[in-house]
């Protein structure tokens, strides 16, 4: 039809009003110049930090997940804690400890001025009750065999033993603690600082429900108790968590930060954005968006820490299937891979090529390699296996979860693979539970993984070996690596040990059930008003020592 | 009019039913359980955590007991958060939610229409083809690079607006409503257009005419109204697709609201709270349709009348 | 001094097309307190003449190429949109054809009228505006219009809304008001009514009206003077006794002689010793109101066809009158399933309607088909002439598909179309025209019973004779049975042997057609007869 | 004789719905636009093997992502491909899920919105229940459990895309049919004894053509989109080949260091959803035949 309405200047005037005045409206709201959370926090001692997924929870004996983590290591101390930057093992809940000589018992002094954060004193007997708890059987308790350490603690969990005195954990008096090991444990002292080791207030946790009740609500902000520096004190789900200072902290006095803001963000981009526009003081998640790391690198390296990480990345061959079974092949997967060149221009984060599934400990460990990128003997090894210049090689896959960086290092391989070796290897990506399920069954091909460390030690890596293992997606099932694993857990002498990580190191070499890619990186932006904030191989970061100081004029 | 809104209550009740029956079933069969994760949970606790939450009973049993505690209100707990229940996340979560569906609606609304109105005076003209590509372009621009796009320009460039969060600054609903609200304003543009174009070949828009009403008073007072009869209509289905699609946004701008629990939930199987939410999502569908029926009736007085008898 | 003198008004309407003269040159004037008539067919321009004097044409693509109007000393032509705003509704008041859809749905009757009165005249308050607005109501004679100035137009009947807008012309109490074929959709005794009323108002505010009407029985009583419009051009003009008596413009001739006045040609009349044809007895038809989850609850009932029963005899036209809503069509349609009736029986030929399965359904239906009223709806409009005429033939296997072309030829021949059409499209037809593909459709099964619901109603009515003289022939030649349902007693009597008059589902009176026009039995039957409007020639 | 000769000449040249509608078609110029740059980005598309300048997967690690350049027209991305090759054959992944997902849309939609309109009461009520139903199930918990139980294939992502899209086809065509069926020409094809079907086929469906070809319009591009979304859950077109959805989706992420990552992809989504646009009014136009009048 025709407009019936033409030639009305009125109704074009109308909306023509109606168009500005959202606009004005719009740049009214703009011109309120908001003070950055930065700055804000500055001024008043908040920390702003972003941390990954929301955390599953904030019980330590009921979490694993690093946003856990990060959150947890601010509301709760250990006997012991770790150095922020050496990781050196240093004086916690407990002032000062001796070690028996065979290495088996120790016993704690713990800070008589150690509090909750409700006031009540912390003792000898809640680390006791909280170390029952986290072997309490019926608690899913996902870190339960780190107290495998404790005499009779596995057994005590199997339910083999039900009386818990049997177990080698015993207040001595209300502020000494006695525990006795299993086995010598060189890195005992590290693992105290875990937080499977935390204590946890009884009467809180069994107000709050049962014991071993996984759904147990006593970590709400309103019932909350712990003994870290900070406590909780609002706790939004995927919007915020807020921590408080303890005022009962034993160390308070020496406590800088007020509080600490998570923001659980899960997209780099977005963290990326929300640092730029002044909203975080530091992202606490181990990547960022790689190609912001060359923006940052070229106008604010200041922002910028890289710094290696005691983690490596690997992809582990399904080796119970043709034509993975022989090790030629495998090897040929594993020499044909330019890792410098995967670092430099694909991951770009600093990260360290990996010839060795175990990363090197600056000060410890430092496995050697045996092998390297060598295209030449790769197609050699390839051409032995029967597959002379790729032909005749079976369409294989590389399994992934859905993840940008996880497909671009897969696309860069699948392309080294195709240059040196002339092999098409598809990608696959699944999503995450998907993915999760089909490695454990063993129906990939090669498969994406990684492994972080849980403390500073290479038996973390080579556990992952262990035959039938939960981690092990390789079907490797060596009893000679088993027995050689059995033999380092016996060991307690350095030199010896180091000796039989070599030995191990060699064997999966010889076998390559997984094919080392790199040492991750730990990357995060902070920015230069965080002081006391340091970098180190654990991702670890504790928030006591943390000050913030506008150095920004 | 209550009796009829009984009666559309009353069907969605079997409707609900099938939903959660073909929900339960769907995530049962999905590969990969609630407490799988990267580093493989010990066997032991995993059979703990099946015995707590009665993963081990038959899926029947299962399923027949989800049925009895909904009945009590109860929606169980969330297994990937396990100290909060799924009432409680989806409380959270669900007024965030509306909020921004709310808000991004109403900027639908407003801009739609006047655009759509603007381009129905003149046909065929620049002021037709204008506003109505730049409809075309908000149909384009997928919300996952408007979002990014509108941060760039007007948070970070400008510096003007909170670029993410809820609630925390003042304005930092504007973007997040906008970029949702974009896709829909289009729609909502075209259907204005649409509407109006007929309405205004009506009748009793020339019996207005003939009156002597100034244009500004037939459009305000005779056209709009059965114009924007399409647009109610599409309200409905719309505020439901708004608010079950709003995750990208949340997720873009830090937005806490259900869309992103919906998807977390979705991907972490969590099995409550994929029920929960999805029969929250459900019964929103449902309301705002209906919600959308019942204003298209009221605003046209003869089948009100009708729904008023019966 | 004439209060409208029109002098040469020349409208055009531009298209993708090409230019076309609505209006050419057309001058009328009109004195205080006079009726002016204005008659023509669709097309005639007679309408738009009026529109060019308020602006009201849609521009474009309709545009005032020339001419003067001048209304009280002022040339509405050359006036701007504003000015000429505060004569619309002020001082020239207009009255429009279908008052379902030219009141505003959406608002009150009440606001409608108010709305009318405060945009010429702002100081007025709402409660005096609202006083004014009840008096117009009264005055058109709505009872109790204060309970109804707060209605909306759909809980009016049809003669009620046409007051209501009647009373919205009046109430800013105008000097001329242009009526737009003002009772063309009501039912016949209502028009009296209207007409009636329209005669009463004009008198007693001394009004001048412009009464456009297709329908020179209408204006006969009413107008001063009457103008004849074909093409956009007046072709005669004069007194009533001029146009009737003296006329002579071919056309005007060809007005006159369309009104069918007549009984029907003895030619035509059928054999009444045939045997019945169609025989329905006891027929009830319901409309069910249904609802719940699975629409299984019955909630109210409106009872159509009430028990109604009566024979066709073979090759009789049987005329149904009644008027909206008595439920005649639907007696038509549940005769040929197309609606399904709830109890009796009927029979068509050999077939026991309400006893076919839906095979034997379908393939009955060759023997009987319907012609309906609106010849714009009863075409899909995107199937070329030859598409819809070739449809049933393929469909009932009457030809081959390379005999096709010829048969859909020989139909268009039948019903008067020109072969070279075969492949436009509905709408490239006029109104007489898509009737006759309707009518060839209807004829292309051969059948033996035809149900005609109101088929020449829509048309004009020069082209409704030609209709009517072409559903004679082909009666005739094929043998047909017809039932004929019209609301128009006149066309009735033109073309029907026996007339049944319906009323609230029932049937009131069945009698030979003479018979029940010239001494009608039943009290309803009276008053619609009473009710046509009959040409006076004094 | 001439006069025979006429007749077979008009019926040779027979005046089916779509030749008329293509006739008409042919007049409007912004629909003609539409189709000629749909034309050529198809015609690209399926010579992308043979005039795409580089290898869509071959790498250059040390080149990266390069702004638009003499080599490289449209820029390289992080793994140093051509962009330009890359969109090429992206638009044969893209036009292909964006066609067939549709068409299936399309066909179930159709059919579904026509039977439940076209017979009303109780099999509406059930029918469109039915859709009410789908409506509300998770659609990534549905998609999931799609792939693990048919595995991964691009017939499955048609069907997957398919299955969503159709409900609110089946809606709109439903409602449009609803109004329809009360037109007195459906009566008129009831009375001659058409069975339903042939009613749906021959009277109804090419009646709700307007509005399914400007639903279909508006469905391509967004189906292109969705396509990047289920390949997220595992569903979907593998790296190293392409698509526009994956393209913008990897262009977002960059788009503040390599713009021309987004750009360009973009550019060409938004000139085939113009074009569709265009092409969509303008067949509904055509295919009316009354819109040709005024």
């Amino acid at each position: 039809m025709v407009s019936l309405l033409r030639g009305s200047l009125v109704i074009r005037r109308f909306f023509l009003w109606c168009f500005l005045s959202a606009l004005a409206l719009l740049l009214s709201a703009c011109g309120e110049k908001q003070e950055s959370n930065r700055d804000w926090g500055n001024k008043n001692r908040v920390l702003f930090v972003a941390n990954g997924e929301e955390p599953k929870g904030l019980d330590p004996h009921l979490t694993a997940g690093d946003p856990d983590r990060n959150v947890i290591v601010g509301l709760f101390e250990g006997l012991t804690k770790l150095h922020p930057k050496t990781l050196e093992p240093g004086p916690g809940v407990a002032e000062s400890w001796t070690i028996s000589d065979d290495g088996l018992t120790y016993i704690f002094n713990i800070r008589e001025n150690a509090r909750w954060s409700n006031g009540d004193p912390l003792t000898a007997h809640d680390f006791v009750w909280s170390y029952k708890r986290a072997l309490t059987p019926t608690l899913p308790n996902e870190y339960a065999y780190m107290m495998f350490y404790f005499k009779n603690g596995e057994a005590f969990y199997t339910g083999e033993i039900d009386d818990f005195s049997e177990v080698g954990v015993k207040a001595l008096n209300d502020y000494q603690l006695q525990l006795e090991l299993a086995n010598p444990t060189s890195f005992f002292l590290q693992v105290l600082d875990h937080h499977s080791f935390y204590p946890v207030h009884k009467a809180t946790v069994l107000a709050g429900g049962d014991l071993d009740d996984p759904s147990n609500r006593w970590t709400i902000p309103e019932t909350f108790v712990g003994n870290g520096p900070f406590t909780l004190k609002r706790w939004e789900i995927n919007n915020v968590i807020e921590l408080e200072k303890n005022p009962h902290f034993w160390g308070a006095e020496d406590v800088w930060l007020e509080g600490i803001h998570f923001y659980p963000i899960t997209e780099y981009s977005v963290e990326e954005r929300y640092f730029r526009s002044g909203k975080i003081h530091l992202t606490h998640t181990p990547q960022m968006a790689i190609e912001k790391i060359a923006v940052y690198r070229e106008k604010n390296p200041e922002f910028l820490r890289i710094y290696p990480n005691y983690a490596t990345y690997y992809y582990s061959i399904n080796m119970t299937q043709k034509p993975f079974d022989d090790v030629r092949v495998r090897k040929a997967l594993a020499l044909s891979i330019d890792r410098k060149t995967l670092v430099e221009k694909v991951t770009k984060g600093e990260e360290v090529p990996a010839y060795t599934m175990v990363p090197p400990d600056p000060e410890g460990y430092q496995p050697k390699s045996y092998f390297s990128y060598d295209p030449e003997l790769a197609r050699q090894l390839l051409a032995e296996a029967g597959y002379p210049n790729g032909e005749g090689f079976p369409v294989r896959s590389v399994l992934y979860n859905t993840n940008e960086n996880h497909k671009k290092v897969a696309l860069a391989i699948q392309q080294m693979w195709k240059d040196t070796l002339n092999i098409d290897i598809q990608l696959e990506n699944q999503e995450w539970k998907v993915y999760l399920n089909t490695m454990l069954n063993l129906h990939h091909d090669i498969g994406r993984t990684g492994w972080i460390a849980d403390y500073v030690e290479p038996t973390n890596f080579f556990n992952v070996l262990i035959p039938g293992g939960g981690n092990n997606y390789t079907g490797w099932a060596s009893p000679e690596y088993k027995a050689l694993l059995d033999e380092i857990n016996a060991t307690v002498d350095i030199e010896k040990r180091y000796e039989l990580f070599e030995k191990a190191n060699k064997m999966i070499a010889d076998v390559m059930p997984l094919i080392p890619l790199y040492y991750y990186s730990d990357l995060n932006l902070v920015h230069t008003s965080v002081k006391g904030w340091y970098s180190n191989v654990m991702h670890y970061h504790r928030f006591e020592g943390v000050y913030l100081e506008d150095d920004s004029e | 009019m209550l009796r009829f809104i009984a009666q559309r209550l009353l069907t969605a009740i079997p409707v609900l039913f099938v939903v959660i029956l073909i929900t339960f079933t769907l995530i049962r069969l999905a590969p990969g359980g609630p407490f799988d994760q990267e580093r493989r949970v010990p066997q032991v606790v995993l059979e703990t955590l099946n015995k707590r939450y009665n993963l081990d009973d038959p899926v029947h049993v299962q399923f027949f007991n989800y049925l009895g505690n909904l009945l009590k209100g109860d929606f169980g707990p969330s297994f990937k958060y396990p100290t909060r229940t799924v009432t409680e996340m989806i409380s959270t979560g669900l007024p965030v939610t509306l909020e921004l569906g709310f808000y991004a609606l109403l900027f639908a609304m407003c801009i739609g229409i006047a655009s759509g109105v603007v381009a129905a005076l003149r046909p065929n003209s620049l002021q037709d083809y204008v506003p109505m590509s730049l409809a075309m372009a908000g149909i384009c621009l997928p919300s996952f690079v408007l979002g990014p796009l509108l941060i760039l320009i007007f948070g970070i460039g400008l510096n003007a607006l909170p670029i993410s969060g809820w609630n925390a600054t003042p304005g930092d609903k504007i973007l997040p409503a906008i970029t949702l609200g974009a896709a829909y304003a289009a729609y909502v543009a075209r259907l204005t257009r649409g509407g109006m174009l007929e309405v205004l070949s009506q009748d009793y828009i020339r019996t207005a005419r003939a009156k002597g009403l100034s244009p500004l008073r037939i459009l305000t007072h005779h056209a709009l109204r059965g114009g924007l009869a399409p647009v109610v209509s599409f309200a409905g289905p719309a505020a439901a697709m708004l608010l079950s699609g709003s995750f990208v946004v949340e997720t873009v701008f830090q937005v806490p609201g259900l869309g992103r629990f919906y998807l977390q939930a979705a991907f972490n199987r969590d099995y409550t709270m994929i029920l929960g939410t999805t029969i929250f999502f459900a019964t929103l569908i449902i309301i705002f349709n209906l919600l959308a029926d019942i204003l298209l009736v009221w605003l046209n007085p003869k089948l009100r009348e009708n729904m008023l008898k019966s | 001094m004439s209060l409208l003198n029109v002098k040469n008004l020349r409208t055009s309407f531009y298209t993708r097309e090409g230019q076309t003269l609505a209006v050419d040159d057309v001058s009328f004037s009109l004195n205080k307190g006079e009726v002016l008539g204005i008659v023509g067919e669709s097309g005639s321009g007679k309408s738009v003449a009026c529109y060019s004097l308020l602006g009201l044409v849609p521009s474009p693509p309709g545009k005032i190429e020339g001419g003067s109007a001048i209304f009280d000393g002022k040339d509405l032509l050359k006036l701007n949109e504003k000015a000429l705003r505060a004569y619309r509704g002020n001082r020239i008041a207009m009255i429009f054809q279908d008052p379902m859809t030219s009141l505003n749905p959406f608002m009150r009757v009440g606001d409608q009228l108010i709305e009318a009165l405060r945009c010429h005249n702002k100081t007025l308050s709402k409660k005096a505006a609202k006083e004014k607005a009840l008096s117009a109501l009264e005055e058109v004679g709505i009872n109790n219009a204060r309970e109804r100035i707060d209605s909306y137009p759909h809980e009016f009947s049809g003669g009620m809304r046409q007051r209501v807008m009647i009373a919205m012309a009046l109430v800013t109490e105008p000097e001329l008001i242009i009526a737009d074929e003002p009772t063309t959709a009501l039912d016949v005794t209502v028009q009296k009514q209207i007409l009636q009323l329209l005669k009463d108002l004009q008198a007693s505010h001394d009004l001048a009206v412009i009464f456009i009407t297709h329908d020179l029985g209408v204006v006969a009583d009413m107008a001063k003077h009457i103008l004849v419009m074909k093409n956009g051009r007046v072709v005669e003009e004069g007194s009533p006794a001029d146009i009737f008596e003296n006329c002579s413009h071919p056309y005007t001739r060809k007005l006159i002689a369309a009104i069918p006045q007549s009984a029907k040609p003895d030619e035509f009349k059928y054999d009444s010793s045939h045997e019945d044809f169609v025989e329905a007895k006891n027929v009830v038809t319901h409309f069910n109101n249904t609802r719940g989850l699975f629409r299984q609850r019955i909630v109210s009932t409106v009872k159509a066809v009430d028990d109604i029963s009566l024979n066709i005899r073979e090759g009789e036209i049987f005329g149904l009158v009644g008027e909206s809503g008595s439920g005649k069509s639907t007696f038509g349609r549940s005769l040929i399933r197309l609606v399904e009736s709830q109890a009796g029986d009927i029979r068509i030929g050999k077939h026991r309607i309400r006893e076919l399965g839906n095979t034997s359904l379908r393939e009955a239906r060759r023997d009987f088909q319907m012609i309906f009223q609106d010849p714009y709806a009863s075409l899909n409009p995107r199937m070329t002439v030859f598409d819809t005429l070739a449809e049933p033939l393929l469909l009932h296997k009457l030809a081959k598909k390379n005999e096709v072309l010829e048969r859909v030829n020989h139909l268009m021949d039948e019903v008067g179309l020109e072969r070279k059409h075969i492949r436009k499209y509905p709408h490239e037809f006029s109104g007489g025209q898509r009737q006759r593909i309707a009518i060839a459709r209807a004829l292309a099964v051969e059948p033996r019973f035809i149900v005609a619901d109101e088929p020449v109603s829509a048309l004009d009515v020069t082209i409704q004779a030609q209709i009517l003289d072409l559903l004679l022939k082909l009666a005739k030649k094929h043998q047909l049975t017809m039932l004929f349902i019209s609301h128009d007693l006149s066309v009735v009597r033109y073309l029907c042997d026996r007339v049944a008059v319906m009323q609230h589902g029932k049937i009131v009176e069945i009698e030979e057609t003479e018979k029940l026009f010239l001494s009608p039995q039943q009290p309803y039957t009276q008053k619609l007869l009473s009710a046509i409007p009959r040409i006076h020639t004094n | 004789m001439s006069e025979l000769i006429q007749e077979l000449q008009q019926y040779e040249k027979g005046r089916s719905l779509w030749q008329d509608a293509f006739r008409r078609l042919r007049k409007n110029k912004l629909a003609m636009f539409g189709m000629a740059v749909l034309s050529i980005i198809v015609v690209l598309a399926l010579l992308t093997p043979w005039i795409a300048p580089y290898s869509y997967e071959q790498q250059d690690l040390y080149l990266g992502a390069t702004p638009p350049s003499a080599e490289h027209w449209f820029g390289t991305d992080v793994f140093g491909r051509d962009q330009l090759t890359r969109m090429l054959y992206g638009s044969r992944i893209s036009l292909m899920v964006g066609l067939v997902a549709t068409s299936v849309a399309l066909l179930i939609g159709v059919l579904w919105g026509t039977i439940a309109g076209f017979f009303g009461g109780r099999v509406d009520a059930i029918m469109m229940r039915l859709v009410d139903i789908l409506y509300a199930l998770p659609f990534a918990i549905f998609i999931i459990l799609l792939t693990v139980v048919f595995g991964r294939s691009m017939l499955l992502l048609f069907l997957a895309i398919g299955a969503v899209e159709w409900l609110t086809m089946a809606r709109i065509v439903r409602g449009q049919v609803v109004s329809l069926r009360r037109q007195e020409f459906i009566e008129a094809a009831v009375a001659m004894g058409l069975t339903r079907w042939q009613i749906m086929q021959k009277h109804l469906i090419p009646n709700v053509l307007g509005p399914i070809i400007i639903y279909t319009t508006l469905t391509i591009p967004s189906v292109i989109l969705l396509e990047s979304f289920l390949s997220f859950l595992g569903l979907g077109i593998q790296p190293p080949q392409s698509s526009w959805g994956s393209l913008i989706k990897a262009g977002v992420e960059t788009m503040e260091e390599y713009p021309w990552l987004l750009i360009y992809p973009g550019i060409l989504l938004s000139l085939t959803l113009f074009s569709l646009n265009f092409l969509g009014d303008g067949l509904r136009d055509a295919l009316d035949p009354r819109a040709s009048q005024d």
